[in-house]
């Protein structure tokens, strides 16, 4: 068992690191960004299958603190992506910029 | 019953792989910046919940099969909230400079 | 070592590198700052890989969590960069190039090599640890390492992390001295970025207490708990829920050298209880370690959480 | 467990020389600080190898002590790293150590 979930995690790895060729080639931020995120999620679901066939659970709180931060860096961008850098992009008078 | 229970591990495992899989097939395939976020939170989302699901059986305790579904719902609220604020960030690049790719 | 942790390890071990060379060589900074993100990510991994879950944690929350907000917040406010073409921008030229890339090659063959030659079993103390765990009560190793057996190190590196933050505030233009650190944030009321602020550091506080608590016997620490926490408070402000405090508030500057104190407090009361400077008295030695780690935890976030806030950009209140 | 750890090891050796070759050959001083922090990694990296080889399957706690306080002060070195810079943009105009005259159209944002 614990081999198949190795095996499940190297997969999944594999599919991620294709999320690698968009950062490079975008063309957007926000395309780069998004492709930053999908490999945190991969990230945390091959953090949890490590866990599982290694029989670590303490590596489960490491995935915990990956999900919980998923969204820090994705805030700082759309924050730097403001006219002001410290805006709302859901706000109307930072539609410029 | 151990075998029921790893068989369930497998099949939910493998399911969601294929949605890591489908979200990834997305994000290198879809045309726009909107249609990939769409792919990307969706499938890889799905692709979380049914790897917990399947880890579950192997949870040592409820607690430890709480953090589990902790992960998730964390993971969740993460794509959802980023979705919808890159996707305002890229709806408005692309009203103003098509393609431009500078942070600030 | 069998088949899958192999295919595993000839996976991520590319990819870290290719997240590497990315990070330095990739044309636009901002997918630079992207690829060193993700790959601060795939070295957490590793980290679990080789079964350190300590390791692990910390990479994770200054990975995912403060990098990426530290550097993106750098990018967003420095001047756009103009596209020059190499040489006009102090870039080094072909021949120093490829100078720099024989060197830097030499070096890490250098290292490589050092590491096969590596003798087997390698020496090390985790003998003598695991020998005298028993006797702090403590059952992780590494915090035992860090607050018992080194003590030293870690409580002068809590006092570098205060100096590093004096080094930041040194910096502010003089009119702004004591003032406020980044802007004041503004979001869409009961927007999505309110929500997120809303929902996320309240579990932040919970995960923190967590590894904080766990820290003690399992993986975790003050190190772990206090970054999270640090990582939370961020959000909470990029969120304009709250604000970043002015620095010369009395207050916050009693927490930030709260932790480093109680330490230090503790240390010398060794002294007396235990006949040596950061000693424990053998029967108290897990209460005060607790103690110390939650006056650290909070010290710690605070330090952290001004440090990546940055240098005062606006008078005090 | 040995074997991975000798494979980590020498990614770790890699990652110095990829960091210190961006260190030298990047202009961009914001570039610089990453090279710094992937040198730094690739350190911790070899330490982990060595912490691997000598306790294999449990890991030596003191190295992997020093690698958590030596990520925490790589932050914040980083972090007054970036100080420094915002500080250096605000007086210069300039994100690079170059003499020469900044570029015409300074940012927007160029706060200090």
């Amino acid at each position: 068992m614990a081999e198949f979930l190795v095996a499940a995690a190297a997969f999944l790895l594999i599919t991620v690191a294709a999320g690698l060729v968009r950062i490079l080639q975008g063309p957007t931020a926000a395309d780069r960004m998004m492709a930053a995120q999908l490999l945190g999620t991969g990230g945390i679901a091959v953090v949890l299958l490590l866990a599982a066939a290694a029989e670590r659970p303490a590596a489960v709180d490491v995935a915990l603190v990956l999900a919980l931060l998923a969204a820090f860096a994705a805030v700082a961008f759309v924050k730097g992506a403001t006219s002001s850098g410290s805006g709302d992009p859901e706000l109307p008078e930072d539609d410029r910029g | 019953m151990r075998l029921a229970l790893d068989l369930f591990t497998v099949l939910a495992v493998s399911a969601g792989a294929f949605f890591f899989l489908a979200g990834t097939v997305g994000l290198l395939r879809f045309p726009d910046v909107l249609t990939r976020l769409h792919a990307l939170t969706k499938a890889d989302n799905l692709g979380l919940g049914l790897i917990v699901l399947g880890l579950l059986p192997r949870a040592e305790g409820p607690l430890a099969a709480l953090k589990l579904l902790a992960v998730w719902l964390f993971a969740l609220l993460a794509a959802a909230t980023v979705a919808q604020l890159v996707a305002r960030v890229a709806l408005r690049r692309n009203g103003r400079s098509p393609g431009g790719s500078a942070a600030g | 070592m069998n088949g899958a942790w192999l295919l595993l390890d000839l996976v991520l071990v590319p990819m870290i590198l290719a997240a590497a060379l990315c990070a330095v060589g990739a044309r636009a900074q901002f997918t630079g700052i992207v690829f060193y993100i993700v790959y601060g990510l795939l070295l957490a991994l590793a980290w679990v890989r080789l079964g350190a879950e300590n390791v692990a944690l910390a990479e994770a929350a200054i990975g995912a969590g403060l990098t990426g907000v530290l550097l993106l917040g750098a990018l967003a406010r420095l001047p756009a960069a103009a596209p020059a073409e190499p040489g006009a921008d102090g870039s080094p030229g072909t021949a120093l190039r490829l100078a720099a890339a024989i060197l830097c090659a030499a070096l890490a063959l250098g290292l490589g090599a050092a590491v096969l030659a590596l003798p087997e079993p390698a020496p090390g103390l985790a003998d003598v640890a695991a020998a005298h765990l028993p006797a702090t009560g403590l059952g992780n190793p590494v915090t035992a390492v860090l607050l018992v057996w080194r003590g030293y190190d870690t409580l002068l590196e809590v006092v570098v992390l205060l100096l590093a933050l004096l080094g930041v505030w040194s910096l502010t233009p003089d009119p702004l001295w004591g003032g406020v650190p980044g802007p004041r944030h503004r979001t869409r009321p009961e927007g999505v970025l309110v929500f997120l602020g809303r929902v996320l550091p309240p579990a932040g506080l919970l995960v923190g207490a967590h590894v904080f608590w766990a820290g003690a016997d399992r993986p975790g620490g003050a190190f772990q708990a206090g970054t999270i926490l640090a990582a939370v408070w961020l959000l909470a402000i990029m969120a304009g829920l709250t604000d970043a405090p002015a620095v010369r508030g009395l207050a916050l500057r009693l927490v930030l050298v709260g932790g480093p104190a109680v330490f230090l407090g503790v240390g010398l009361a060794g002294l007396a209880t235990a006949g040596a400077f950061l000693g424990y008295p053998p029967d108290f030695v897990k209460p005060l370690v607790v103690l110390v780690e939650a006056a650290l935890t909070l010290s710690i976030a605070v330090t952290l959480g001004l440090l990546v806030a940055g240098a005062p950009e606006r008078p005090p209140r | 467990m040995t074997d991975a750890a000798t494979l980590y090891g020498l990614c770790g050796a890699a990652l110095v020389g990829i960091g210190l070759y961006g260190l030298i050959v990047q202009a961009p001083l914001l570039r610089k600080i990453l090279a710094f922090n992937l040198i730094g990694s690739g350190v911790f990296l070899l330490l982990g190898a060595i912490a691997e080889r000598a306790a294999p399957g449990r890991g030596d706690p003191v190295p992997h002590a020093l690698i958590i306080t030596g990520i925490v002060v790589a932050l914040s070195a980083t972090a007054l790293a970036v100080a420094l810079l915002l500080r250096l943009a605000g007086a210069t105009g300039r994100s690079t150590l170059s003499p020469e005259p900044p570029p015409p159209a300074p940012g927007e944002r160029n706060g200090g």
